[in-house]
């Protein structure tokens, strides 16, 4: 879970990082009266989800009244990166002598938590790693101990952060990684921590994502979780509570087991298809969570068959059949065609028992994405959805 | 004949008395896994299934002789179920559990390195040596013994490849769900190295997905210290660069390694067939042998 | 340092632990209220830092207004094991069907700490352990982890408490762990940890030590030390900044280090004397100190002589040697004889510096250990002290 | 010719920049130590008899070729400085500090169990080979070259012995002030081990004291390992059950172990002559020599 830049820096003031003057505007007469309350030069920026809102105008500078008017109008409601800005932070900007960036994160490989820091903040970090890596002075923590003060200390040294302020960002790297480890983070990023005039330090940016499935214990945080989806069918998804992504193409994919819709959407590929989406369904195939499925696939206007990939396991192939089933009954005529093939435990008790009036069945996987690249492929002319289609293939 | 486990393995089920725990530990026993005892906090003198519980691991293992556990217990609690598995002490333990906070797995790899056990998983469908013994909810009856070892990030594609190799009467030595978390006990170069030891195993399918670095990691010690073939496949090559697809691992950051052209190089580069599709793999394997 | 029983539950109370009602008088009549106000029967107990007070009479129960009249005016005032009560503690006793053991503490040959439970609580755990050590479960801890929850229910369980309040004692084992962490505590014991008629846990009694070297950082706690020395004598030696502890022979000491000290009061044996005290000068010895350790010397009536030891170390020898001069000059003639041996760095040169007028001077330790003895041998019929010295002869 | 330390040696000093590091960095440079490098936080670029600062021991470990350090920085941040110091890394760690807190040092120990340093210390004095180099506060000018190695949990009562033994003529090889603290680097154990094994020691003295049970461990140790000859003292005698005299592990607690009768009986079963006087130990050294 992302939170916005404004929530963590509330987290961040609350654990003693110093922060901007700010608060938040909703439109463009509270963007003003925050921004004299504040006292100019104040930046407005945008409060989505995403990153690198600076260089898509999601973040400006104002001087004064109409400069703010500007700004606020010209953010508030604007489309980043196809996330509208409901919401802009106005802060005091912040005078600076120099950028850092300070961060925490898990090493996923190492198992470990590692603590960063680099002298070439305010920039995207993740070019800074790939271009000149040594610039970026990495602390391995061990999570049984936490920081070590030391550690803090030899990445803001090994950064070569000027020694003025060295010992404030040492200070300021561990109460980031405490902070981080409290909170269950996966991330937490202060880039650029700014160095001001008078040698003090202040975050003038906030990055925390926050491990989901921490989230139970954590349900200050969970409270703060703003549904903030690009699009309406991810909206929907995510309130099914499906892992979903929504692609391109136009055959429409619906499985169990990230890895199996995965190789789903490869097998649609490899047969001259174009995926539509993932949804992993998860575990089990009750006819509510088959019904829910085939809402949010059918939903997508792109989409022209759909391929419906269960592999039992210990859920028995009959029982999902009777979910599919049951599902099915809700709809007078299906949307779209869909393929359905069910493997492993009482695969073939449950195909017997398929409603295969409605739905078209396949025994073997590459069997049931050929025939659904298939049936999309010749339905690509359909009057609802034949131009959409199209774009969709072209832009790939 | 098999690694990690087989009929001789003696097993503890923790969280037996949960719905998930006690399912599975019946499915288990049915299998003929010698599921020995379960343990729950507070349940100790009851029994499940005939089998009894403990209230700690230790005086489950202890009372019982038990050498292998299968973590069955809610995210919330997995984490200490875990030490207390790593603690009693056990040979094996294996977490289904899916959804363990990260920090929390970070917590335990840092133990993990100051003992002997093994751990597998979390987030794992469990592991088994076909007609010996299962630990963790694997359908046991898509699986037949033989010699193809399989390892494998993901739960229903590993039946999917084990569906495939079944149907071409390709049995198989053992089969391990390393699971699909960030942090896990067993990583592919672990189980690889297992296989190789096992002269019971004469090929092996290894299935991977985008994210990560462990199937690079893995192509390196297949180049290098394996002499047993490996056939692969890598799941998500049409998954675009940023998008998150279900497994915490699934993710392409796009920066070069993690993607699957990345994996599917380097294990070229080691001498590793990849399959395109399962079936594909399932053929591979039959080549082999 | 040891927090009294009354300042522990304070804290353990903060900490969640549930403590019987209570409150603190320091007269028979505030007793009385206090009593009245947590309601009968209540428990009224001395508040000083001596194991074993039930047995010596520093704990009575009183049921009545009577009961506790009776009770306050014999504690307060007493002598229980030479320390003088003051204050007493008046709680509501606790209906229990069980008594129980719960502590943490540092197991010095393992480096960890270990965490403890006993169903045998209410009686002197040093017992139990000694004489049946199984009755004590014990868990060894991870000081990097801290305990984990597993451990206090492995402990819990291992000590036979019954399951209804195995749960409850766990808890009580973990937050007993983590308070003795935060406090940097020696020692954290409930004992006895009172199982209620109705399955609850409350803790009847309550002992926090806390590690000396650790009060820096815990300045709050710092601030709960009160004076409270058996005696005058190791009261100002306290205040003086010396390890001092009071024995009962004739022969003072005064050194500098610990093993140096203790080896000083051996020889004094081994040559057939008495040592008076320990006493630890520390490093250096400038006049002040010397002079202090002198004057802590010199008031205690039983002492005949004094040996005073040195080895110089990196402190030279004649330095040493102007801290004893300026020092003895304070004295127009010295309560004692004093021999002096000095070792070490410039030892020579600060032996020839030496006022001999006031002291003996010896080259070698032996020497100026049977110098003492015989010293205070012969001087043992003097007026001052002869007969306290035959006394303290005969206690041994 | 000596244990741990030697001419070789190339020492960073740990709050080179404070009060007693200072102090004690110049003895140890005039006793001929190879003190490298200081480092102090914030006071990189510096430099102290002529010594250069760096603000991490890391940096100066790597700058300078070091293999030990001395920490003589205030116990509030001590344990600090320790950690960093194993994991700069180095072989030897000396901790000078006096009165670093319990649980601090715990958790030092634990770090201590997975790295491959050898901390000596804390609240010791250090330790010397003499003519060769000096890592600590020891007064250099009572030592002299030989072959009788030392070890002791003590301070001045080490000088003490060591003058007894130089007025033999009976010189040292090196002589380890192992410290009184509750949680300790190096034990007796340790140190006799390394005494063993040194062609150039010919006998030991182990200073012992009341308290704990490290003296009766040596004992057992020396009965079932040494073949080199061992000569003991034990502080404390006299000391009365249930007081504490200073060190914290000074402390009888009346339970039988931990008291000097037990530690002398220890130590006669294993062979060892125990002295009633320091200077009988050094008369038993020139006995055995």
């Amino acid at each position: 879970m992302k939170l916005h830049e404004y929530q963590a820096k509330e987290l961040f003031a609350e654990a003693g990082l110093a922060t901007p003057d700010a608060a938040l505007a909703e439109s463009v007469e509270d963007a003003l009266s925050t921004a004299e309350s504040v006292g100019y030069p104040v930046a407005i920026k945008a409060q989505v989800q995403v990153g690198g809102r600076g260089k898509a105008g999601g973040i400006e500078i104002a001087e004064n009244d109409r400069e703010a008017r500007e700004a606020a109008d010209a953010i508030l409601g604007m489309d980043l990166k196809g996330y509208r800005v409901d919401r802009v932070l106005v802060e005091a900007a912040v005078d600076f002598t120099n950028e850092l960036y300070v961060g925490v994160t898990m090493d996923r490989g190492e198992g470990r938590p590692v603590a960063m820091v680099s002298s070439k903040g305010g920039v995207d970090i993740e070019s800074v790693a790939a271009e000149s890596p040594g610039a970026i002075a990495r602390e391995h923590v061990d999570p049984a101990f936490g920081i070590h003060p030391y550690q803090a200390r030899r990445a803001v040294y090994g950064a070569g952060v000027d020694r003025d302020v060295a010992g404030d960002v040492a200070g300021v790297l561990t109460t980031l990684y405490d902070l981080w480890e409290e909170r269950d983070a996966a991330d937490a990023e202060i880039n650029p921590l700014m160095v001001t005039d008078d040698e003090g330090v202040v975050a003038a940016d906030a990055v925390l994502n926050i491990d989901d499935d921490a989230l139970f214990r954590h349900p200050d945080l969970a409270g703060m979780e703003e549904a903030s989806y690009g699009d309406d069918l991810e909206r929907t998804a995510g309130e099914y509570g499906f892992d979903y992504v929504r692609l391109e193409g136009n055959v429409g994919i619906i499985g169990n087991g990230a890895g199996l819709v995965m190789t789903t959407l490869d097998l649609v590929d490899h047969y001259g298809g174009e995926p539509a989406n993932f949804l992993d369904i998860g575990g089990g195939a009750k006819a509510e969570r088959v019904a829910n499925a085939l809402d949010v696939v059918f939903s997508d206007s792109n989409v022209d068959a759909v391929v419906f990939n269960i592999f039992g396991g210990i859920t028995r192939g009959d029982e999902v059949a009777r979910g599919i089933n049951d599902a099915l009954g809700a709809f007078e005529e299906l949307p779209n065609p869909v393929v359905v093939r069910l493997a492993g435990t009482n695969a073939v008790e449950g195909m017997e028992i398929l409603d295969t009036e409605k739905i078209d069945v396949e025994e073997t996987l590459e069997g049931a994405v050929q025939r659904a690249v298939e049936l999309a492929g010749s339905s690509g002319g359909g009057a609802d959805s034949g131009g959409e289609t199209a774009n969709g293939g072209e832009s790939r | 004949m098999s690694v990690l486990v087989d009929e001789d393995t003696r097993v503890v089920v923790q969280g037996i008395t949960g719905g998930e725990g006690e399912f599975h530990a019946g499915e288990m026993i049915e299998y003929g896994t010698d599921v020995v005892a379960g343990a729950v906090p507070g349940r100790g003198g009851e029994a499940v299934h005939g089998v009894p519980v403990y209230d700690t691991v230790s005086e489950a293992a202890r009372e019982e002789d038990a050498d292998a556990s299968v973590v069955l217990v809610p995210p919330a609690f997995a984490a200490d179920a875990l030490f207390e598995a790593l603690d009693s002490p056990l040979e094996l333990v294996v977490a289904i559990t899916e959804g363990i906070p990260t920090q929390d797995m970070s917590r335990v790899h840092k133990r993990l390195s100051e003992v002997d056990t093994r751990l597998v998983g979390p987030n794992c469908p469990g592991l088994i040596t076909p007609g010996e013994a299962k630990l963790g909810i694997l359908p046991g009856n898509i699986f037949s013994a033989g010699n193809v070892g399989l390892v494998s990030r993901s739960g229903t594609l590993t039946y999917q490849v084990v569906d495939n190799l079944t149907d071409r009467g390709l049995g198989q030595s053992t089969a391990i769900g390393i699971g699909g978390d960030p942090i896990i006990g067993t990583d592919f170069v672990d189980a690889l190295g297992l296989f190789e030891a096992d002269p019971a195993t004469d090929a092996v399918v290894m299935c991977g997905e985008i994210g990560g670095e462990d199937e690079e990691e893995a192509a390196a010690f297949i180049g290098s210290e394996m002499t047993t073939p490996v056939v692969g496949f890598i799941a998500g090559r049409t998954a675009p660069p940023g998008k998150r697809m279900g497994h915490a691992g699934a993710i392409v950051s796009g920066s070069g390694t993690g993607t699957a052209e990345s994996k599917i190089a380097a294990l070229d580069d080691a001498g590793v067939s990849v399959g395109d599709t399962p079936e594909e793999v399932a053929a591979a394997v039959e080549e082999l042998l």
